[in-house]
């Protein structure tokens, strides 16, 4: 996969697109419009762009309760996304999934997991189904620093090696479980290092540069697709609201304020900005446009949510068994 | 009895910091229970007052965390470990039915494990299928465990008061829809015994044995009934293992009539043993069929409506109510 | 129907050879399911017949075991695992519950895991108690997932092979002491449709509702009984979820009485379910009490005079039937 | 502590009653007379044997379901022990417990685990909690290879690292769970390499020689009561008989001949036995005397079982809850 002008826009507008899409979650959020709990991806919307860009439109990924990025990164349809969220019929659970549990087979989307670290197992279950089906497709999972401490994490790691599973593991290390620091929770400084517990290559990344993270990703991917089995990506990123909207203070309960404004400096959208403009790919105008472009976009999957209905009441009883 | 309001959570604090206040072996630990005092809210201030090394935070380790408390009480410590939500016992459930419900017993009695786990369950907070379950029944399945559940203020502090000095294993289920809610709560200490019912309103037409946060529902569907004549009992087990066999089994010899109303999915959840143990030593008392009042058979739904809808409401017990009287 | 008979162990694997030649998706792991051939034997030759890529050697990681099962259902396979003992299904409840069982649901129809977890469970070999639990209760308290529970080797073959080609997740109870059971099984290919009960004897006094290997002692029990002039029906659901409830409902509504045998403990097990089911729905048919034949409601002991009397014998079946004739 | 004449022989005698003691059981178990499974240690004398020698009497152990050498190494009383694998009431458990759970306080046995793995993080707890009353004791935890691929490894070894728990792991990689081997279950070729995972020291230690593992325990043991945290031993070794007494033809349906006869070459006893020769303390009549003193305390044993009681039926509904 070349990073000619049009993917490197592409991925551009698809950052932006994480960060205003969350943005308006935000806003729908704090008016009492968004039922239940809001995990925003803002500050860490290069992890997903750069590692979803080194798959394919057939690849597949699992996801987290942090899942927006990651599911517009895929290629969600943004109306029926939204939809999701608010509970409608037209979403893509038909209303029974919500912010957590996004679905889109059609674009790889395995579904988003709200049990931290149960989608790892999946993935490499994924892989094997596809290895075994003669496929070349590839399994990308997301999680996060706290899922690595977890059980899931260690089967699923172990299981992906032995098998030599097409799967690359993407940690998303944005330095907190919740409230826990990694440093506190974790017995190594790098989850990347656990790795060698697994007999697979690990590498620390730069969760904020968006080419970083799509070339580790792309070597993996490569690796994986050729049969050479599993990698770990560890990209170092940090998330600028709080663990989901009602975090008091984004978080400030137990981080800092210097540390949160250190990491706002590294803006993802913002340090790859300069880089295309630099690369003479994106000037003001062109920015511009793409902003109005998301925008508008994003307004018309408020729209088309809210004109939605809410799920008919015995469609609750559906689904239940294929 | 002073007249002092609190709310259940601030109830369970008062009985966390009383506890550990008391015997130097009482620690918790648990994801965010430090720092962030709870994804609740209810361990706030607990790490001021105790320190670090009685107020731990975890990683994101259930097994671990039970697995820890199962050692720690081997060794003459009471763990009160707090799990995040009743969706995530699936992930200790080794721990917690394999190692610490059956110590006691296949070692002959000799070691004893006195843990406390602390879990907040319940739908109502639009979080979906995996962050909304009561999953009570299975616990209730298991030997050697002691099921708790409380559904006021009051009870809720001297049940865990009492749970944390049990030399038991204690499943202490909170309702996240309750955390709020406010309750009389005297000012002196004092316990209640596990094991022991509680009729939250008396009455001669009906029972309804209900649970954690349906008691409340039962108790607004048995006022409305009252204003059309029909007279109902509210029982609420409190501990729902080992259950109060006696208090449930009289009620239902003075009225004839048994509604269970609970959370869960109604297709083997603690209601069925009610009813099966209404239905082994009372069917001659009983005038006319059991009703359970449960959440449908299915996953919680997201969507809003959804939710409220397959969840039990104060007109679905008085539904059930109505068709026996 | 040809008169051959054979065990009940060789029935499933002739589930197995036969579903894994008819379907390539199909297809087995577990720990010690290739090489050894099963901890029971039960997957003796497979590996040879369909090589290692179909029948699958696996880490000890029951997590894993079902969590990789569950990813590649998603995309299409058929997963068959197997979990060594029921006593270990509580590492794994996550993803049989939260997983396995859920997804379907809140991604609102659009995938489907078909995978079978095969699992044999029951005490009876002295291996006390961390390996002889019965767990099915907890698994019919999960909507979305099918319970199966063989009590012959017909039905054992007849319904393992409905179960892997069923596009649902299915808990695949069969009984270590049942593995060597022989009975007639047809040559011929055949399913038995999940959700159907079967009167494993007719009767018109009592109906004994019995599951896996307390279906044969219920029918010891029955013989027994009718020297005494006592006629017993015995119903085995065979498929405790789905439930068929009206092949229960019908059997009391014409004994008017009603005995439930099984092997795991009494409170909340399988039991209570069919005793709530039959005092909601056919109370007006009960001539008698109810009564719950089970383990007594303690960890499975190890030494074999304990364990012979904590499980149900034919003995204590018959004196429950008496009770209420 | 020193390893003068006495103790050196006192590990002999250990490790030669462990041996003789299984074999017993294996007698009993084809005479029909031992109920359920018999998961021998013959053959592992030396990881038991060496890690209890570098216990005080007040530190502890969590064993397994191969457990028998790990009580008899920390101090268990065989009559107590035979009585329990025999269903007696004056067993250690009372009879409710059998060979996968001897469990005798007294002598620091915090309880042989029939579940693979599960051991791990209440040993890690039981560290915890001494740690937590300030006591110097040490937990030393027993597990198989096999149990280092579970998300009980993985937590429980997490969890003694970030808290600094005196705790010493002793993976006895027999290279085989059940039929299992190793090299396709595992990702990493030695155990030990899992270490740096978890942030802690691990070695590989020859399991055959009861000196060197000793050693390897001395160590990590005084590391762990220093306050410094713990370690990771893995004891390369082998099972002599099948993994348990059914197994058909001592596990030759998935190991060869060669193999076990290779590993039997290497019994830790004529090793230890020849060391002490070598070392002028032991001699063929000092030897002599040890397997009769050995063999008399096991008849005894057998005699004490056998003679005793069953437990009364009612007791099967006692010690539910305490
Ligand atoms: C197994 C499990 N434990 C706890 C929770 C509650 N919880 C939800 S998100 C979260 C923190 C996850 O941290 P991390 O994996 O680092 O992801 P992040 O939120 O930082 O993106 C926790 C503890 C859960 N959903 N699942
Ligand atoms: C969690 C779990 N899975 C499976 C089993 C069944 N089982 C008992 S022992 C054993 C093999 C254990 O291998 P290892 O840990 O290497 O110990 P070894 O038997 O070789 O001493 C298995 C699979 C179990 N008891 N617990
Ligand atoms: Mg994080
Ligand atoms: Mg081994």
């Amino acid at each position: 996969m070349e990073l000619d002008r049009e993917k490197l826009l592409e991925m551009y507008r698809k950052m932006v697109t994480i960060r205003r899409f969350e943005e308006k979650v935000a806003e729908l959020n704090a008016r009492g419009v968004f039922p239940g709990l809001a995990h925003l991806y803002i500050g860490e919307e290069a992890v997903a762009v750069g590692a979803c860009s080194a798959l394919r439109a057939d690849d597949l990924i699992t996801s987290t309760h942090r899942g927006h990025g990651h599911c517009i990164a895929k290629g969600c349809d943004l109306k029926p996304m939204m939809a999701e969220l608010l509970g409608r019929y037209t979403g893509y659970c038909k209303g029974k999934g919500g912010s957590m549990h996004i679905c889109d087979f059609d674009r790889g989307i395995l579904g988003a997991n709200g049990i931290v670290g149960s989608n790892i197992p999946i993935a490499a279950g994924a892989a094997l189904g596809i290895k075994m089906m003669r496929q070349d497709r590839v399994v990308l999972c997301f999680f996060g620093d706290g899922a690595s401490n977890g059980g899931s994490f260690h089967e699923g790691l172990n299981f992906a090696s032995i098998w030599k599973l097409p799967v690359v593991f993407v940690c998303e290390h944005n330095m907190y479980a919740i409230s826990m620091p990694t440093k506190k929770s974790t017995s190594v400084a790098n989850i990347a290092d656990r790795a060698s517990a697994y007999g697979m290559p690990g590498e620390v990344v730069d969760g904020q540069d968006v080419l970083a993270v799509y070339e580790a990703a792309r070597r993996a991917v490569a690796r994986a697709r050729r049969g050479d089995g599993p990698s770990l990506l560890e990209c170092k990123t940090y998330r600028f609201r709080g663990h989901h909207e009602g975090d008091p203070g984004r978080g400030t309960t137990y981080r800092s304020r210097e540390e949160m404004e250190l990491w706002e400096a590294r803006c993802p959208i913002r340090l790859f900005k300069a880089k295309l403009a630099q690369m003479g790919i994106l000037d003001e105008e062109l920015a511009k446009g793409i902003e109005e472009e998301v925008s508008r976009a994003i307004e018309e999957a408020v729209e088309f949510a809210m004109a939605s209905p809410f799920p008919p009441l015995e469609s609750a009883l559906e689904d239940v068994y294929a | 009895m002073s007249s002092r309001e609190i709310t259940y959570a601030e109830a369970i604090r008062e009985a966390l910091r009383e506890e550990m206040a008391r015997d130097e072996r009482v620690f918790i630990l648990g994801e965010d229970v430090g720092v962030f005092g709870g994804i609740f809210g209810v361990t706030k201030g607990l790490l001021a007052e105790f320190g670090e090394e009685r107020v731990r935070d975890t990683p994101i380790s259930e097994l671990g965390i039970i697995g820890l408390s199962v050692g720690a009480a081997a060794v003459g410590m009471r763990p009160v470990p707090e799990i995040m939500f009743a969706d995530l016992l699936p992930l200790c459930m080794e721990q917690i039915v394999n190692q610490a419900a059956k110590m006691h017993y296949m070692f002959g009695g000799k070691i004893k494990i006195p843990i406390t786990i602390r879990v907040p369950q319940g739908a109502g907070r639009r979080t979906a299928a995996q962050h909304s379950q009561c999953l009570d029944a299975w616990f209730v399945h298991v030997p050697g465990l002691k099921v708790v559940a409380p559904s006021t203020p009051y009870d809720a502090k001297g049940l865990l008061k009492a749970s944390i000095r049990d030399d038991n294993p204690v499943i202490f289920f909170e309702h996240k829809m309750l955390y709020r809610m406010r309750g009389p709560v005297p000012e002196g200490e004092y316990l209640i015994p596990l094991g022991r019912a509680d009729v939250k309103r008396e009455g001669s037409d009906a029972t309804i044995v209900a649970t954690s946060l349906m008691v409340h529902r039962a108790l607004e569907a048995a006022a409305e009934l009252a204003g059309e004549g029909i007279s109902v009992e509210v029982i609420d087990p409190r501990t729902l293992s080992p259950l109060d066999r006696g208090a449930i089994l009289g009620s239902v010899r003075k009225t004839g009539r048994l509604i269970i109303a609970e959370e869960a999915c109604r297709t083997g959840g603690f209601g069925a043993e009610v009813a099966a143990i209404a239905a082994e030593e009372a069917i001659d008392a009983l005038d006319a069929p059991i009703r359970r009042v449960a959440a449908f058979d299915v996953p919680i739904p997201f969507s809003p409506p959804l939710e409220d809808y397959v969840i039990p409401d104060k007109k679905r017990i008085i539904e059930a109510v109505r068709s026996v009287v």
